[in-house]
Order: structure tokens, then C-alpha cells, then sequence
């Protein structure tokens, strides 16, 4: 979806975003209170100068505007694959950036993401993922790969592998699929700006999703396995 | 993949030692995990192998790893991937003689 | 028969495990007998390792008790999947309820478990926050960087969330490894089989240097451990959490880093702008002998 | 009555160097031409149907000329017949492809193999034979003696001087035949100089010189990275330096190419030096300079190395050991795989490679089905030398055991092991009851199966159950079962007769490793000299500079 489209649907109230080469920033209104957006579009592949950007835009949030709520817009091909990158530490930029969106959570700004495109690998673990919650729209794509990369990589065919997707939300891309392992907290089919709303006003209580893969079903064993080791219980077997 | 399961009696050696494990799951290597179990002084072996229809190899290298240990009351179970038998009787060997360092 | 020192690089996670801390003090958590598999893997007619690729518990360094994780590279790389992932969390979430000393990380991983993919992606991310919860609660982290996997991908990011990194010159630390760059970009764009360039690019020197790690060390385990301790031992007197300071000051150091690289092609010439003398020779150096000519010249200090 | 004529060589060369003299112009200079006029010399000199030598082995190749020859035009020029110890280069198939050769004699093919079966299936390129090297340069004085030779030196002065340097290889060999049969001598140079350090050819053996736009290529083929060696390797190196080396007093030998014989190279500082065999095995070698055997150069073990050509990276290194290589006054090395073929077959009391099958009666082979790969260099190493007189205590001693019960003349013979795990990678058994050989015979219509060394010349079949002595072996049904003795559990080893390999066993055919006593728990890396390559460059104080591909640094 194009940004703009997706701006004057998500901010009746209105907004004040600019593009740069394309990186998002700016801030917009909602429910009558202020909130920071910061963002890529365009399937921009993350290289060091957008994560730079983005980590940038953040700490300056928390610097002059403290506790104001910030919203992730992510729509990226994944980090960008090019020697120079690597060269230059492209992890070290990855990792900051994901370094301020913590900071700024516990500066007691809430932070939340929304794919509202593509998602991909490392152009959203440090994005979205590191958020309060990420959101997605139902047409977002959100993935690691695609399937036929996996079964080269894999070695597995892709007929195996489409069909193990059915039932096995690991496999396949799809908001749906991060939905069940706890990885979106929630799709917005419709009603944007409601939904907007009401994710700015849930109260963050920690990194919940292993628990909530567990409650849909996703991903079964995360949580227990936490819970065994965090608590050092004996382990249940969990062969359902 | 292919999961083949071994029982060998007679054994006379107990390991007093607990859970040891031996190896890696890379390929044409193997990881083995030895523990001492109540077996009715059997000694078990699972193997989970990557390297399909290969039964007949792994039956003759567990026999005379058992010839060469008599162990009792021992549960082993592996997950190979590929490993030949020279790596598969040395790791073997690797898992029981830890037990028996750690015991003495 | 000449005597050897002990490889870290050669060692497997159970061996450094044992190697790394004081003899017999590694107790482990959710162990190999427990059989915590991937329930993935099956599915796809792949392995599976009885403690899918990571051992965690704790350890005694120097009487120090800390808590410990070691991930296997031998197995899938030590990629990153659902239970593995879980493992690291866990460990981190009771290294805060404990309040230990520190937590150290053995990481060698090619990242995200692909064949896991969307739980493994989920799960890096997860440790990645358990790991800044911890240090918000102000147990420092520390992570060592010496496998012939190196860190990679989502792995090279946690290593970099962690209040110090220590390297072996063997170790690599990176997002993309060389093939994928290849494959996707073309030889022209990152010849993997140039091995030296690899290393150049990834390599603990070229790190130690432009600043993402802290301590580089010859690729022996009792070198790895002097290092560690030195490192525990440092963090129990710092502050171990984030601060908008040190962001800042990061930011400034990146900002620094593409300003002044940013239209390089070869680290080479990274190191030469850095004026390190007789840079193309830096890595036919020992470990000594490069630090004596690097220290001084290093950024990020 | 017509005058037989005798010269008709004489004036088949005048004729074809007028030819490129009209043809060059005045872009001949004396000998040399300039790199963009190689195609017009190749057709001005060639001749359809002409015997032509490319140089190329499994080290350096003349690959500009051979590019140059693969692009020729095939209606000028076609129906080649080549010469060629390897065929190493996709150009080196390209011109059966595109119809300029039809012919092919040659040695070795490796990583063309698969593609030479295709063409020969396909009838663009027809083998008149797969050679031994030392029997392939012997044909080139006999009957195949080349027409044109394309070769490849480091440098050559205005005279034609060539400096072939320390991978002279082949050069020799080829040039003789060529030079003195009234060939064409065509060579592709890295540089002119004003003066070559050391003339390897003579100038007036040469007819033109081509600067190559790029170095030749060269191929690190006989670098090894100790970290790659397994504990199962280590064991069998354990095994053959005390049941083999220390046994026979081994002093002069060959190795393979290897993982095997690497361990074994890297064991001698440590392990051998620990059974205090230093001065005692292991002095003089017909061997590439392998870099796995600086270890054992630094700690006193070896004499004397002669070279069938260099290695990358190991130059200063041979440089700084004058005394060990075989060093021109110049500083460099000077190798010759001619003479160092003849030198191993001959002076070398053992000779010990690996291999990937070996059938019941010891016949060892590396064919596959699909693959027409031909021999590397282990035909002429690994077979006994019917010609030798000499003697010494290895060759003694084999040749006794051979003979000990049989009336025959003392005589002795050469050690001739094979050395291989049982199993390959992907559980590829390496000992099998017919090798695939004779299907690729059948496949590729050969008159015989390509047998790389043939049982009645292997002594010792060495694996990681044990060592089989073939030399003690008295009927053919003992011979199989101490093979079946060490071939594990491989179907082969499977199905021998338990009793009769125990019996073996008694008599001391089949050797097991707590026989020779060693304990299999110190089979560790930790014995290796050298465990990767950064420690192969510091047992070299420095001088030893691996190829990029082979540094983590």
C-alpha cells in the first residue's frame, strides 16, 4: 500500500510525514494527542544509512519530546546485501537501532509498529519486533523467505513445503501466520484509526508473544521451554 | 530419516555416571547420549539416522560395541547425520569412557 | 610431543563450556537427557540434536558465578529456531530473577533457523529483548565470538546488544554472511571464496578496529577465559543498562564510521585512513603483536 | 627415378614459419608478437590434422594459448590432435566442441571428466589413450611427437631465453620433443626481460614468444588445510608411520594428494618424533612442496625434496631452504615432472596415496561411471619398478616377504600402500566386489578397465580396521580375506571369513591398531603438528604465504 494512502486513512486528524530517500518521519494526530512516526517505504532494503536515520529520528523523539507515543511504519525488503554494508558494520546499525527503540520504551514512550507492506528478515527484527506490539495489515506480507529459497535452502520440495504450511504457520509468510506464533499482536481488517487508537492506549506488560504463541497455537513449545528454563522446573513433556 | 532400535542383554557393566552427551549433529558426525537407565539389565540403543537403509551396517557396529562393553541398564539413543562407523564406534566408545572417567 | 594450546574455534559448545569456566562448575539447564527437540524439524525430514544446538545453565568463572549459554555451529550452524531461541530466553529471563553477576554468550549462529523460519526470526527477536531486559536490571552481558560460524544475521545483531563483545581474529561478526551476498548480488559484489577478503570484511580485527567489538584474543581458550573474567570483572562495577547517552554517543560513532568509510570499497583502506602503520600487513599479525599496533588507533574507545 | 626426399620436416617448418612471417609483419620482433596477434600466428602455423601440445597439468597452465586456440576459426583450422597431460580448463574441451581438434591422448582430466565422457559419447573428441604421465611423454619422442607446443614460462629476454622458474613441470619435456623434431615452439610469457634470472629453455629452442595480457594460471593443487583432518585420519597416519614406515625403515618416498597422507606428514614432528623414528624414516622425497610438510622440514625430519612442479604461496619459504629443494643459482626452485616421475618410480622405496575403490584382488581405481578422469600421478609411483637394481632395507625387506617360502632369486620391491577409510563420504563404501570401472570400460568402449594401480602391485591396503599386508599373502583366497579383514563393515568386509582373518591375524597379514599399540584414544587433532593454516604460516617463521582462498585472516 502506498504510504500516503495509508497516512490519510490512519490520521484523520491529520499528519505531518515527509519521504526521504525513502525514509518516513514526522508526526501526526491522533485522538487529539501528538505521536511520532518514523518509517521506510517503498520495499527499501535497510542498509546502514536508513537504519542510522531511524535510530536517529527515535533518539531525537525521546531528547525533546518525552513520552510521546511513536509509531513504526514498516515496509522493507530486508537489510540490504552488499559488501560495503558488511563492511561497515551493517549489524552494529541493525542493533542500535534496535537498542533505541528499547531505550525509548523505557523512557516510558509507547512504541508500537505497523507492517502496512512487506516485512522481511532483518529489515523488521529490528523494527517492528523490537516494538511494544507490532500490527500488520491483512495484506502485508511478512516473512524470512520465500518458499522456494527455503526449499533450496531447506533441501525440502516446495510442494512438501506449501503443504506443511497449511497447517504449520512456521513455513509460510503471512501476517496470519506471525498472528498464531505471537509475533503480531493483532491484524487490522478495518476501522484504522480506531484500532490505532486502542493500540496506543494498551498498557505494555512485557514481552509477551512466546505466551500468546502458546494461547493460539502457533508455536507451542517457546513458552514452556521459557518457563522451564527461567523457573528451572523439571521438564513437562509437550508432545500434543 | 530412518529410526532403528537396538536391545542387547547380557551385559555386566553398570554406569554409575550421570546423562553424558557425546558429539554433534553435523554432517557425518553424530551425537550419542548415554544414560544409565533400568533396562532389567538390558542395554538399549535409539538411533535416529539421516542415512536411510543402512540397517544392516548399524546392526553389526552395535553388536561388537556391545562385545567390546557389555554394558547393562544403559539407554542410548543417537541422532546421526550420515556419520560412517569408524566416527559412529568412536563416539560410541568417547560416551562410555566419560561415563566411566566421571564414575572413577 | 610439542605442546598445544586449546583452540576455541576447534572446540565444541560442550567442550568451551568446560574449557571456558572452572573445571566442573557448567550445570546445566533444560539438559540433552530432557530431549527438548525442534518439533520442526521432523516435519521436514531434517535431525534433530537433543538440545537443539545450544547448551545453557551455569558456570563458575574464577569463582564468579555466572550464567551461560554455548550454541553448537556444527549443528545447522547454530541457527536459531524455536526451542534454541527459547533456551537463550530463558536463560536471560533467570539470570534477572536471580540477579547473577553477569551472562555469558558463546555465540556461534548463522542466525535465523530457516527451516524454522518465522518461529526463529520471532524468537532472535525475543532474545534480543530478553537480553536489553537483563541489562536494564543491570546484569551486564557479555558475549564471545570465536566459531568458524562466526555471528550472523539476527545472532550478529544480539552479539551487538551486549555490553561487551570479545573476538578471536578467527571469529567473524556480521548481518548477511558472504554467500547469501553472492548469490543475491553477484561475485563482482562480494567474492565468497576470497577468504582473505572475507575476513577482512568480517573478521575480528577489522572489528576490533572500527570499534563493534571490545577485546580481540588469540584463538585459545585460555586467552578467551582471561578475557571473560577481565570482562566480568570490569561490568561489576558499571552500569550495565542503556542510557540516552550512550545512544547518543553510539549514534554520533556510526555517524562518524559512514561519514568518514562510508565510500570505501576495501577495509584496507579503512584501516590506512585510520593511519595504522603498515596496514595491508594487519592480518599476517598475531593477536599481540596486532593489538600492540591497533590499540592506539582503534575507534570507539 | 625420383630422390627420396629427407627433409620433409625440415621444410614443413621453414614453410610454416614463412607463413607467420608473412602473416605478422612487422609486428614480429624477433621472436615476439604481440598478445593481439596470437589468433593470426595459430592459423598462419597450424596445419588441419596437426599433432598439437597444450602445455597444462594439474599445476600451471598455458591458458592464454589455449583460449586462443579454443577461438580459432574451425573451417581454417580443424581435426586437431591433442596433447595434453590434463585437461583442466573448460577451454581445453572447448575446441572439441566447436570441431577444431577431434583427437585426444592425454593423462588426467579430473574436473573435466564428466565432460570428456559427454564429448566422447557425442563423437567430437576421440581418445586414442589415457596415459600414465611418464608414458604420455615418453610417446612424444616416439610416435606422438608434437607438431606445435603451446606452453606457458614465467619470462623469456629477446632471444627467446625462457625462465619456466619454479613451475617448470612439464616445459621440458615438451619443448625436447617438440624442438628436435622440427616442431613449432610457441610459448606464452608473464614478461620480457632484458635478462632472465636462469635459462630453463634455451632460446634457440624456441621459436615465438607471446606476452600473456595475465599471469598463467596456476592451481594450488597440493595445499591441504590441517583443519579439515579428522580423527579417523590421525589414527590412520598413527597406524602407518609405526606399522609401516618405522616397520620398513621407509627413507625414500612419495605421497598422494590427500587428507591421508597430509595427517601423516603432520604426525612425523609429533608422534614420529615421539617413537624417536627422526633420522630414521622419512629423509628424501619425490613430492610437491606441500605446505602440510613444513612442520616436519622445520623439525629435521626431511633431507632432501625433489619436485614434480611448486605449490602457491611456498615460494620464499623454498627460497629460505636451499638445502632441502632443488634450488637454481638464481634462488629459485627448479622442478620437472618428467624426471620427478622417472625419480619416484625409481629412487622411492614407497609410494602411498589414497584412493576411492578397490575391488577383491586389490586393483585400486578412482573411475566413475560418467567420468573419463584417466591417472594422476600415482600409476607411475604406485607400481613396482621392474627395472631397479639398487638396494635398500625397505626394498629388501618387501621383496623378502614377497618371496619367503618360494624358490626364487632374492629380489626386492617396492612399497606400494593404499591408504582409505572404509567408507567414503555419503557412506560410499570404498571397498567393493567389482569396480565401476568396467562399467565406465563398457560405457566408454575401452579395451581395458582404467585401474589406477593394480593389485599385484599394491603391498599394504591401510584403513582404519587395520593394515593388510598383501606382501605375506600366499594363495589369492588368503589375499581376499585380509582385504575383507580391514574393509570394515562395507559390504565386503561383512561378508569375510571371520576365522580365516583371525588366523590372518595370528600370522601378522592383518595388523589391527592395539597390535601395533596404539591407543585410539590419543588419536586426536591435538597430535597434529600444524591444525590449520595459520600454524603451517608460523612453522614457516613467516615465509609460508597461503593462497587468499585457503586464509581466515
Amino acid at each position: 500500500m502506498d504510504w500516503k494512502t495509508l497516512a490519510n486513512t490512519l490520521f484523520p486528524q491529520g499528519h505531518a510525514i515527509v519521504e526521504r530517500d525513502d525514509f518516513l518521519s514526522g508526526d501526526a494526530q491522533v485522538d487529539g494527542q501528538t505521536i511520532a512516526i518514523i518509517g521506510t517505504t517503498g520495499h527499501t532494503p535497510i542498509g546502514v544509512e536508513i537504519a542510522l536515520a531511524q535510530a536517529q529520528a527515535i533518539l531525537h523523539t525521546v531528547r525533546t519530546a518525552p513520552g510521546r507515543p511513536i509509531l513504526m511504519l514498516i515496509d522493507t525488503q530486508g537489510q540490504r546485501l552488499r559488501h560495503r554494508d558488511e563492511m561497515l558494520g551493517i549489524n552494529s546499525y541493525m542493533a542500535h537501532l534496535g537498542k533505541c527503540v528499547d531505550l525509548a520504551r523505557r523512557h516510558g514512550h509507547t512504541i508500537i509498529g505497523l507492517v502496512y507492506d512487506q516485512a522481511l528478515s532483518g529489515g523488521f527484527i529490528t523494527s517492528g519486533l523490537m516494538a511494544d506490539a507490532c500490527y500488520a495489515l491483512p495484506d502485508a506480507t511478512i516473512r524470512v523467505m520465500g518458499l522456494p529459497a527455503m526449499a533450496r535452502i531447506t533441501k525440502v520440495p516446495e510442494e512438501r513445503l506449501t503443504e506443511l504450511a497449511q497447517s504449520n504457520p512456521v513455513f509460510a509468510p503471512g501476517p496470519e501466520n506471525y498472528w498464531r506464533m505471537g509475533g503480531v499482536q493483532a491484524i487490522w481488517h478495518d476501522d484504522l484509526p480506531t484500532q490505532l487508537q486502542a493500540a496506543l492506549a494498551r498498557p505494555f506488560t512485557g514481552d509477551r508473544r512466546s505466551a500468546l504463541g502458546l494461547e493460539r497455537g502457533g508455536r507451542r513449545l517457546a513458552q514452556p521451554v521459557i518457563e522451564a528454563v527461567a523457573a528451572g522446573t523439571p521438564w513437562q513433556r509437550h508432545d500434543d | 530419516m530412518e529410526t532403528l532400535n537396538y536391545r542387547f542383554e547380557h551385559g555386566t557393566r553398570r554406569l554409575q555416571s550421570s546423562p553424558q552427551v557425546v558429539g554433534v549433529v553435523g554432517s557425518g558426525n553424530l551425537e550419542v547420549l548415554i544414560e544409565p537407565a533400568a533396562l532389567n539389565g538390558a542395554c538399549t540403543i535409539a538411533i535416529t539416522t539421516a542415512a536411510v537403509g543402512f540397517g544392516p551396517i548399524w546392526q553389526a557396529v552395535m553388536r561388537d560395541f556391545h562385545g567390546r562393553w557389555l554394558l547393562a541398564d544403559t539407554r542410548i539413543s543417537i541422532n546421526d547425520m550420515g556419520a560412517t562407523p569408524a566416527v559412529v564406534s568412536l563416539r560410541l566408545d568417547q560416551a562410555v569412557q566419560t561415563m566411566l572417567g566421571d564414575a572413577s | 610431543m610439542t605442546a598445544h594450546t586449546i583452540s576455541y574455534q576447534e572446540s565444541t559448545a560442550r567442550e568451551r563450556l568446560q574449557r571456558l569456566f572452572d573445571a566442573g562448575s557448567f550445570e546445566e539447564f533444560l539438559p540433552p537427557s530432557e530431549r527438548v527437540v525442534s518439533p520442526h524439524l521432523g516435519q521436514l525430514n531434517a535431525p534433530v540434536a537433543f538440545d537443539d544446538g545450544v547448551a545453557v545453565g551455569r558456570a563458575r568463572l574464577h569463582g564468579v558465578q555466572v550464567y551461560t549459554a554455548a550454541q553448537e555451529g556444527g549443528f545447522m550452524g547454530g541457527a536459531v529456531g524455536e526451542v534454541h531461541g527459547a533456551k537463550l530466553v530463558g536463560l536471560l529471563r533467570r539470570a534477572v530473577l536471580d540477579r547473577v553477576a553477569a551472562v555469558v554468550l558463546l555465540v556461534e549462529s548463522g542466525g535465523v533457523r530457516l527451516h524454522e523460519a518465522n518461529a526463529g526470526l520471532i524468537a532472535v527477536s525475543e532474545v534480543m529483548r530478553a537480553l536489553l531486559d537483563a541489562r536494564a536490571a543491570g546484569v551486564p552481558v557479555v558475549v564471545l565470538v570465536g566459531g568458524a560460524n562466526g555471528a550472523f544475521g539476527g545472532m550478529g545483531i544480539v552479539a551487538r546488544c551486549a555490553n561487551v563483545v570479545i573476538m578471536s581474529e578467527e571469529g567473524r561478526l556480521a548481518m548477511s554472511g558472504p554467500e547469501v551476498i553472492e548469490t543475491a548480488s553477484g561475485v563482482e559484489e562480494f567474492d565468497s571464496r576470497d577468504r582473505a577478503l572475507v575476513w577482512r570484511t568480517t573478521g575480528g580485527k577489522h572489528r576490533y578496529l572500527l570499534g563493534d567489538c571490545q577485546q580481540i584474543v588469540a584463538d585459545d581458550m585460555t586467552a578467551f577465559r582471561a578475557a571473560a573474567h577481565a570482562a566480568v570483572t570490569e561490568l561489576s562495577t558499571a552500569s550495565a543498562a542503556l542510557t540516552l547517552d550512550a545512544l547518543t554517543a553510539e549514534q554520533q560513532l556510526l555517524e562518524q564510521r559512514l561519514a568518514r568509510f562510508g565510500a570505501m570499497s576495501e577495509p584496507v583502506d579503512i584501516w590506512t585512513a585510520l593511519d595504522v602503520p603498515d596496514a595491508a600487513n594487519l592480518p599476517m599479525l598475531g593477536a599481540d603483536e596486532f593489538i600492540a599496533v591497533a590499540a592506539t588507533h582503534r575507534l570507539g574507545v | 627415378m625420383t630422390v627420396a626426399a629427407w627433409n620433409t620436416l625440415q621444410q614443413n617448418r621453414a614453410a610454416r614459419l614463412t607463413r607467420a612471417g608473412r602473416e605478422l609483419g612487422s609486428d614480429l620482433a624477433g621472436k615476439t608478437l604481440p598478445a593481439a596477434r596470437v589468433a593470426d600466428l595459430l592459423h598462419a602455423v597450424l596445419e588441419c590434422g596437426d599433432r598439437v601440445c597444450l602445455e597444462g597439468n594439474n599445476q600451471k597452465q598455458a591458458d592464454f594459448l589455449g583460449h586462443a586456440l579454443a577461438n580459432l576459426d574451425p573451417a581454417r583450422i580443424n581435426d586437431l590432435h591433442m596433447l595434453q597431460s590434463v585437461l583442466a580448463l573448460p577451454s581445453h574441451l572447448d575446441v572439441f566442441e566447436r570441431g577444431i581438434a577431434s583427437r585426444l591422448d592425454f593423462s588426467f582430466s579430473g574436473p573435466q571428466a564428466a565432460r570428456v565422457a559427454r564429448l566422447a559419447a557425442a563423437g567430437k573428441l576421440n581418445i586414442g589413450a589415457i596415459h600414465t604421465y611418464l608414458e604420455l611423454f615418453s610417446r612424444y619422442f616416439i610416435d606422438l611427437p608434437p607438431r606445435v607446443c603451446l606452453i606457458a614460462a614465467e619470462a623469456a629476454d629477446r632471444h627467446g631465453n625462457l625462465y619456466t622458474g619454479p613451475n617448470t613441470e612439464d616445459t621440458p619435456a615438451i619443448v625436447e620433443a617438440t624442438a628436435f623434431k622440427n616442431g613449432i615452439v610457441i610459448v606464452q610469457v608473464n614478461r620480457i626481460v632484458d635478462q632472465v634470472p636462469r635459462v630453463d629453455v634455451p632460446g634457440d629452442w624456441v621459436d615465438f614468444v607471446v606476452p600473456s595480457p595475465r599471469p598463467y594460471y596456476i592451481e594450488p593443487l597440493f595445499t591441504r588445510d590441517p583443519a579439515q583432518i579428522s580423527e579417523i585420519q590421525v589414527l590412520m597416519a598413527m597406524m602407518a608411520i609405526k606399522g609401516i614406515y618405522a616397520e620398513y625403515e621407509v627413507q625414500r618416498l612419495n605421497h598422494g594428494i590427500g587428507f591421508d597422507t597430509a595427517a601423516i606428514e603432520l604426525l612425523l614432528p609429533t608422534y614420529a618424533e615421539s617413537l624417536g623414528l627422526r633420522g630414521k624414516i622419512g629423509k628424501h622425497w619425490a613430492l610437491n612442496p606441500h605446505p602440510a610438510l613444513i612442520p616436519a622440514i622445520e623439525a629435521g625430519f626431511v633431507q632432501s625434496i625433489h619436485s614434480f612442479g611448486s605449490e602457491l604461496g611456498m615460494e620464499d619459504y623454498i627460497h629460505a631452504r636451499p638445502d632441502v629443494f632443488a634450488i637454481g643459482p638464481d634462488g629459485t626452485m627448479r622442478s620437472n615432472r618428467a624426471m620427478c616421475q622417472a625419480a619416484g618410480h625409481y629412487a622411492c622405496d614407497m609410494f602411498i596415496g589414497s584412493t576411492l575403490q578397490i575391488d577383491l584382488q586389490g586393483n585400486s581405481s578412482t573411475a566413475t561411471a560418467g567420468r573419463i578422469s584417466g591417472f594422476g600421478g600415482a600409476s607411475n609411483m604406485g607400481a613396482d619398478a621392474r627395472g631397479r637394481r639398487h638396494a635398500s632395507p625397505a626394498w629388501l625387506k618387501a621383496g623378502e616377504q614377497a618371496r619367503a617360502g618360494r624358490n626364487t632369486i632374492p629380489r626386492g620391491q617396492k612399497l606400494v600402500v593404499q591408504i582409505v577409510e572404509t567408507f567414503r563420504e555419503h557412506m560410499q563404501p570404498a571397498f567393493v566386489e567389482r569396480l565401476d570401472a568396467w562399467e565406465l570400460m563398457e560405457q566408454a568402449k575401452m579395451a581395458i578397465p582404467p585401474v589406477m594401480i593394480y593389485g599385484d602391485d599394491v603391498t599394504h591396503i591401510l584403513t582404519e580396521e587395520g593394515i593388510a599386508n598383501l606382501l605375506l599373502c600366499r594363495t589369492d583366497e588368503e589375499r581376499e580375506q585380509a582385504i575383507r579383514g580391514v574393509a570394515g563393515y562395507t559390504p565386503v568386509g561383512l561378508g569375510r571369513d571371520a576365522r580365516m582373518v583371525e588366523n590372518l591375524r595370528d600370522r601378522g597379514i592383518i595388523v589391527r591398531a592395539e597390535d601395533l599399540g596404539i591407543d585410539k584414544r590419543l588419536a586426536t587433532r591435538d597430535l597434529l603438528a600444524a591444525r590449520n593454516m595459520k600454524d603451517l604460516v608460523r612453522a614457516s617463521g613467516g615465509l609460508y604465504q597461503p593462497p587468499k582462498r585457503f586464509r581466515n585472516w
